[in-house]
């Protein structure tokens, strides 16, 4: 028994080493990632309100993650006394499981991939983020408090109905791809030379809305609107178990962020991939490298402290490094087979940046839904507006297949589709216009039915 | 002081205005004052502004309001007058709520701003429960005020102005009078267990410092 | 080898949490074992290479129906739940229906191979990278081989959700 | 849980977002609320009871403690009411300098409740634009008395201190700046759709409500009622400047954001007017080191940016009030949070304590 157990081990180690190791390399880098997401974004918070944002800790607070990182992990674990113990511990290792298992179907570039070609690629990643609603419901219910109880209920009132919406974009865009494989579907994209962004724009918009909403971010954070929920579902949550919620809304961020990349932007493609003429792009990552480098070199002598001179000298040299590197398969041509991994990791990083970007530009710029409100946009808008999407679009790809229409020709169909969606948008939103102008005490009364 | 010179724009006015308006220098009070005291004989003995002869600030009132009350409610009315260009009626307690309504319907006195109570422990009727009416139409204000006893109940206004419910309670809280016919009359300001009323002259700030130092912190006194 | 492990572990998990889902008291940690169940259910699909069964099995049953269990336990009184004595009166019929389930299965097992056409047909396993394509091979059964019971059991639950619609509607 | 038939919540004291010590108790169905009850007290200091113990000049600086985010307007009302009670006027140049001051306070009264009340409805961006403009603020009152929040700047009698060299021109930069500063809070709030969806029809309280429930200040003109004390019995300066008294027409959230908005504005065209002319002479009228008023009692109110603040003065001709009773906005508008909240959900609660403006140092005393 013993030795067929052993046996097991070791054939199981032979055939899955590599997506051990990249899964161990996942559950130890994330964090120190989704610290320096947090970082950015007060940076940029920072910014946009006329203030410095975090500047103490290292040169302009670079080591303010590690400092919170610290200050969490020591922090007092407090677990309410009526609280249901084994949930409340369950819950919020519950929610960063499924946000970081997720993260193992994603594929960073042709060459960066765990779960390496699954055929249900997406469905799996989808699926997957989809259970970490448990960890918030559950997390909120163990709390036994009103207030983590309403942000639970809100949260996954939310998420399901958001998930509906989201499914029905993702289907209009997999229409074209006529496969859930992740590779395929970018593989799909770099064949026809268009971005499905570009061909079912309804469909991208749907989804961008849904994936904000299915990640609880403003203007759609109801679960944890800290002006009435207090915390919502993390209300009685500190220290370390906050920390792992933390780490699930974060990683949840840079899962709906990846499909959206790869699914309507292109993956890991760099824009225009098949232009030969436009190849000067492969020098973009080099010079952006290059320009934050050299202000980093710019700011030094400005900095305080000798100690930050040199931290600050390091990143410049870090990214000096990282610039090289992206230009060696451009020039080089031994390393012209790196191309397309260190290449495409850029690429995909980077749109992925621009979508959290525009999640958190979103933030600081407009106020919160209402519950009421967000289910009615949910239900009333979003969910008609995603399925006759894929009606048009299915409509469209016929047309498409009749005339023979390839890549941007399929513009010539897919444009009336968003098109003729778009007006069914207007109308919508023109009868909820209506709606809306009587009040409708009683239509808001029963929004956790969905 | 500089609100003075607007207020009697409406002609029908019944505060104190007559007297003060007849005299031309509007702007400047001190010398409108020493010309106040000249027709009305004084009521009490003021203390003195450091330079100049006493003043007489309180003069009784005499105006269309006035007249219409004692027409309509005669004893009712104790008393009229005013200081300083403040109209004040002192009422009676037991017809409190008619007087409200009259003067809320009637006079269009429709904002209460402001209800509270002075204590004089060494009158008869110890309090002196004091409402502040504005009227919007006629832009005026009018001081109601009510006599209280210490056991004394007061009808309460909160069926005419809403608005003196808090109010109410505020001065329950304070001063312990109890206003009948108050929809909750509870403490607002102080916790529930409180004892005793702070805003009354007897009360002993000390004594009730010592009593809760002694009891929460098991020591003798904080003082 | 490994398939073994992979399948008694999960199956261990399945049928362990699936007792403590009947037995716990708690609603709630009977909703987590039976999501926890589910989810073994979905290990043993992955484990045969089922991978679009596993993941239907996890959208729908684990984040779909299970989300909404949940969602109505925690509507519910829970104080009022846990006084309910449980396994009311059906103890006995439980124990009864058990009972032909397992002799059902057990006579399944006896008769694999004793006789053609009856009991569990003996497949021959096919190598991993030479299977057809799951969820394309899902899809063309369901749309071409079976396209038609397909379609009906649509219209059924199309029925169905207009129905709830109508009485939520009604109550309010 | 929530299927039950009421939910009884209890927001406060330490919430985020009651803006202080405020506790409600709501009571739910569902989301909605049905009922609530305000418990207030928590920062009860007793401030009339301190006031009987006190000199006239000493009880000053307390009230300043009361709304300390608009501590300048607090204490032009006790000043004025005791000079009342004194029957003396603080000299013209005292006077005007007292209005712009006052008007200034008023703009960053206004600033603090815009950014708290985006804030509370989810727009995280104002509060620090607005608090960008209140320091500029904060510094002319630090330049002129040396203090920022609990100013204590005006005396019985006039003023303490000279205006300081570079007043107007500070007073005048800060006006050129702030026209432009509205506006960029504007294209951020009143046009955006979730803003309008957020506070339009929350919070309804008509004009006869309002009355009723003894509500001033911008609450009160936000349900249509063109009442200013400023205008209706100017005091101070006012009844040099021109300035327009801005009305809202349904009494909602929005209204109430709108008023405020256009009062900012007016208030900065206030100090413009007031700047461009401040008389010369004393700042301080003739009164004693000790004060001691003739017997007698006076009622006076002024326009604080909540409402109406009124001082009850009791004068027995000694150095120390009688009795003082403060009529504070906050605490009487307030009242009428049950009147526009029921009905309502859990979010408008929020939304609904931000647009009265409550500070509860005013609430509780």
């Amino acid at each position: 028994m013993m030795q067929a157990l052993f046996q097991a081990t070791i054939e199981f180690l032979k055939a899955f080493w590599a997506p051990l190791l990249c899964g161990v390399a996942i559950v130890a880098i994330l964090p120190l990632i989704v610290g320096y997401i947090v970082l950015v974004e007060r940076k940029l918070m920072a910014d946009m309100q006329a203030r410095l944002g975090p500047m103490r800790v290292g040169p302009h607070g670079l080591l303010q993650p590690i400092a919170d990182a610290v200050k969490l992990l020591i922090k007092e674990d407090i677990i309410p006394d009526d609280a249901d113990k084994l949930v409340f511990w369950l819950a919020p290792v519950l929610s960063v499981s499924a946000a970081l298992l997720a993260l193992a179907g994603l594929a960073i570039g042709p060459a960066f991939q765990i779960a390496q070609d699954i055929n249900i690629g997406i469905l799996f990643v989808v699926g997957v983020s989809a259970l970490g609603i448990f960890g918030i419901v559950l997390g909120g219910w163990a709390s036994n408090s009103h207030y983590s109880l309403m942000g639970a209920l809100r949260s996954s009132a939310q998420l399901v109905s958001y998930e509906t919406a989201a499914g029905m974009a993702l289907v209009s865009a997999l229409l074209f791809t006529g496969t859930l494989n992740i590779k395929a579907i970018v593989e799909a994209q770099s064949k026809e030379g268009i971005w499905f962004v570009l061909l079912a724009p309804v469909a991208f918009f749907c989804y961008l809305v849904a994936s904000i909403a299915e990640t609880n971010r403003a203007p759609f954070d109801l679960p944890e609107a800290e002006s009435e929920l207090v915390a919502g579902y993390m209300t009685e949550f500190s220290g370390f178990r906050w920390s792992l919620y933390f780490l699930a809304e974060y990683a949840n961020m840079i899962v709906v962020a990846s499909v959206a990349t790869t699914l309507f932007l292109g993956g890991w493609l760099r824009p225009f991939a098949h232009v030969s003429w436009l190849n000067v792009l492969d020098f973009v990552p080099t010079l952006l490298m290059v320009i934050v480098a050299a202000y980093c070199l710019q700011r030094t002598p400005k900095q305080p402290t000798r100690v930050q001179q040199m931290f600050m000298l390091a990143v410049a040299g870090l990214c000096f490094v990282l610039g090289i590197v992206l230009l060696a398969p451009v020039v080089v041509p031994i390393a012209k087979p790196f191309y397309a991994g260190i290449h495409g990791g850029f690429w995909f990083i980077f749109k992925v940046s621009l979508y959290i970007y525009f999640f958190m530009w979103l933030r600081f710029t407009i106020p919160r839904y209402r519950f009421d409100q967000l289910m009615r946009l949910g239900w009333h808008f979003l969910i008609p507006l995603s399925i006759i999407n894929v009606l048009l679009v299915g409509v469209a790809l016929i047309a498409g297949a009749y005339f023979n229409l390839k890549g941007w020709g399929l513009l010539l169909v897919t444009t009336p589709a968003a098109v003729i969606a778009l007006v069914v948008a207007l109308l919508i939103l023109a009868a909820e216009k209506s709606r809306g102008a009587r009040p409708d005490q009683t239509a808001a009364s029963d929004f956790y039915a969905g | 002081m500089a609100d003075e010179p607007k207020e009697p724009k409406p002609p029908q006015v019944p505060t104190g205005e007559e007297p003060a308006s007849s005299t031309p220098p509007v702007s400047a009070p001190p010398a409108k004052a020493t010309d106040a005291s000249a027709p009305a004989p004084p009521p009490k003995a003021a203390a003195p502004a450091p330079p100049k002869p006493p003043v007489v600030l309180q003069t009784p009132l005499d105006n269309e309001l006035v007249k219409r009350f004692r027409a309509k409610f005669g004893a009712a009315l104790l008393d009229a007058t005013e200081d300083r260009k403040q109209a004040i009626l002192t009422v009676d307690r037991a017809q409190l709520l008619e007087i409200s309504l009259s003067l809320r319907d009637e006079e269009k006195f429709d904002m209460l701003s402001s209800l509270t109570a002075v204590d004089w422990p060494k009158r008869e009727k110890r309090f002196d429960v004091v409402l502040e009416l504005y009227s919007f139409p006629k832009n005026e204000r009018l001081r109601l005020k009510i006599h209280a006893a210490d056991a004394e109940e007061v009808p309460s206004v909160v069926s005419v102005w809403p608005s003196a419910n808090w109010q109410e309670r505020e001065a329950f809280d304070m001063f312990g009078i109890v206003f009948s016919g108050h929809p909750e009359l509870r403490r607002i300001l102080l916790p529930d267990e409180w004892q005793g009323y702070p805003l009354r002259k007897d009360y002993d700030i000390l004594q009730q410092d010592t009593a809760w130092v002694r009891e929460n912190l098991g020591i003798e006194s904080g003082q | 080898m490994l398939d073994r492990v992979l399948f008694y572990f999960f199956a261990g998990i399945a049928v362990a949490s699936a007792v403590l889902m009947v037995t716990r008291r708690n609603v709630v940690h009977s909703a987590i074992f039976l999501i926890t169940a589910l989810l073994a259910t979905a290990g043993i699909f992955l484990q045969l290479r089922a991978e679009f069964l596993f993941i239907v099995q996890i959208i729908l049953y684990v984040g779909g129906i299970m989300v909404l269990f949940v969602f109505v336990i925690m509507l519910v009184n829970l104080d009022v739940a846990l006084q309910q004595i449980q396994f009311a009166r059906q103890k006995w019929v439980a124990l009864l229906v058990t009972l032909a389930l397992a002799g059902q299965v057990g006579l399944l097992f006896w008769s694999s191979g004793k006789m053609p056409g009856q009991g569990l047909p003996v497949l021959t396993a096919t190598a991993a990278e030479r299977l057809p394509l799951n969820s394309e091979t899902v899809a063309h059964s369901l749309f071409e081989s079976y396209l038609l019971p397909f379609e009906i059991a649509s219209v059924l639950l199309l029925v169905a959700m207009i129905g709830a619609v109508v009485m939520a509607k009604k109550r309010t | 849980m929530l299927g039950a038939d009421e939910l009884v919540i209890n927001m406060g004291p330490q919430h985020p977002s009651t803006h202080g010590v405020l506790r409600v108790k709501l009571k739910l169905d569902g989301e909605r609320v049905i009922g609530s009850e305000c418990i207030i007290g928590y920062l009860h200091r007793g401030v009339e009871k301190i006031a009987e113990n006190r000199t006239y000049q000493q009880f000053a600086p307390y009230v300043d403690r009361m709304d300390y985010v608009a501590a300048v307007s607090s204490g032009l009302g006790y000043c004025e009411a005791i000079e009342k009670l004194l029957i003396v006027e603080a000299p013209p140049r005292a006077r005007v300098i007292r209005t712009i001051l006052t008007e200034l306070q008023r703009i960053a009264s206004h600033l603090l409740w815009l950014g708290t009340h985006a804030l509370d409805i989810g727009a995280l961006t104002p509060l620090f634009y607005c608090f960008r403009e209140r320091e500029e603020i904060l510094k002319i009152f630090e330049k002129y008395c040396g203090a920022r929040l609990t100013t204590h700047a005006f005396r019985i009698g006039g003023l303490q201190y000279e205006a300081h060299d570079t007043f107007e021109k500070d007073v005048e930069r800060f006006c050129k700046d702030f026209e432009s500063r509205i506006v960029e809070y504007e294209t951020l709030l009143t046009q955006n759709r979730i803003w309008i969806g957020r506070t339009k029809g929350v919070g309804i309280l008509t004009a006869a409500d309002a009355i009723a429930f003894g509500v001033t200040g911008p609450v009160l003109r936000a349900s249509g009622v063109k009442w200013d004390i400023r205008k209706a019995m100017p005091y101070a300066a006012y009844d040099q400047y021109k300035f327009e008294i801005p009305v809202g027409t349904t009494g909602d959230t929005y209204d109430r954001y709108l008023v405020r908005m256009e009062e900012m504005r007016q208030s900065r065209l206030i100090c413009l007017q007031a700047i461009e002319n401040i008389p010369t002479g004393p700042i301080m009228a003739k009164v004693g080191k000790v004060l001691k008023p003739p017997p007698g009692e006076v009622y006076h109110a002024i326009e604080a940016p909540k409402g109406e603040i009124g001082y009850y003065v009791v004068s027995d001709g000694t150095v120390m009030p009688y009795r003082v009773h403060i009529r504070p906005p906050s605490f009487i508008n307030l009242q009428a949070f049950d009147r526009m909240v029921r009905g309502h959900l859990v979010a408008d609660v929020v939304a609904i304590i931000g647009t009265i403006d409550i500070v509860l140092g005013e609430v509780d005393r």
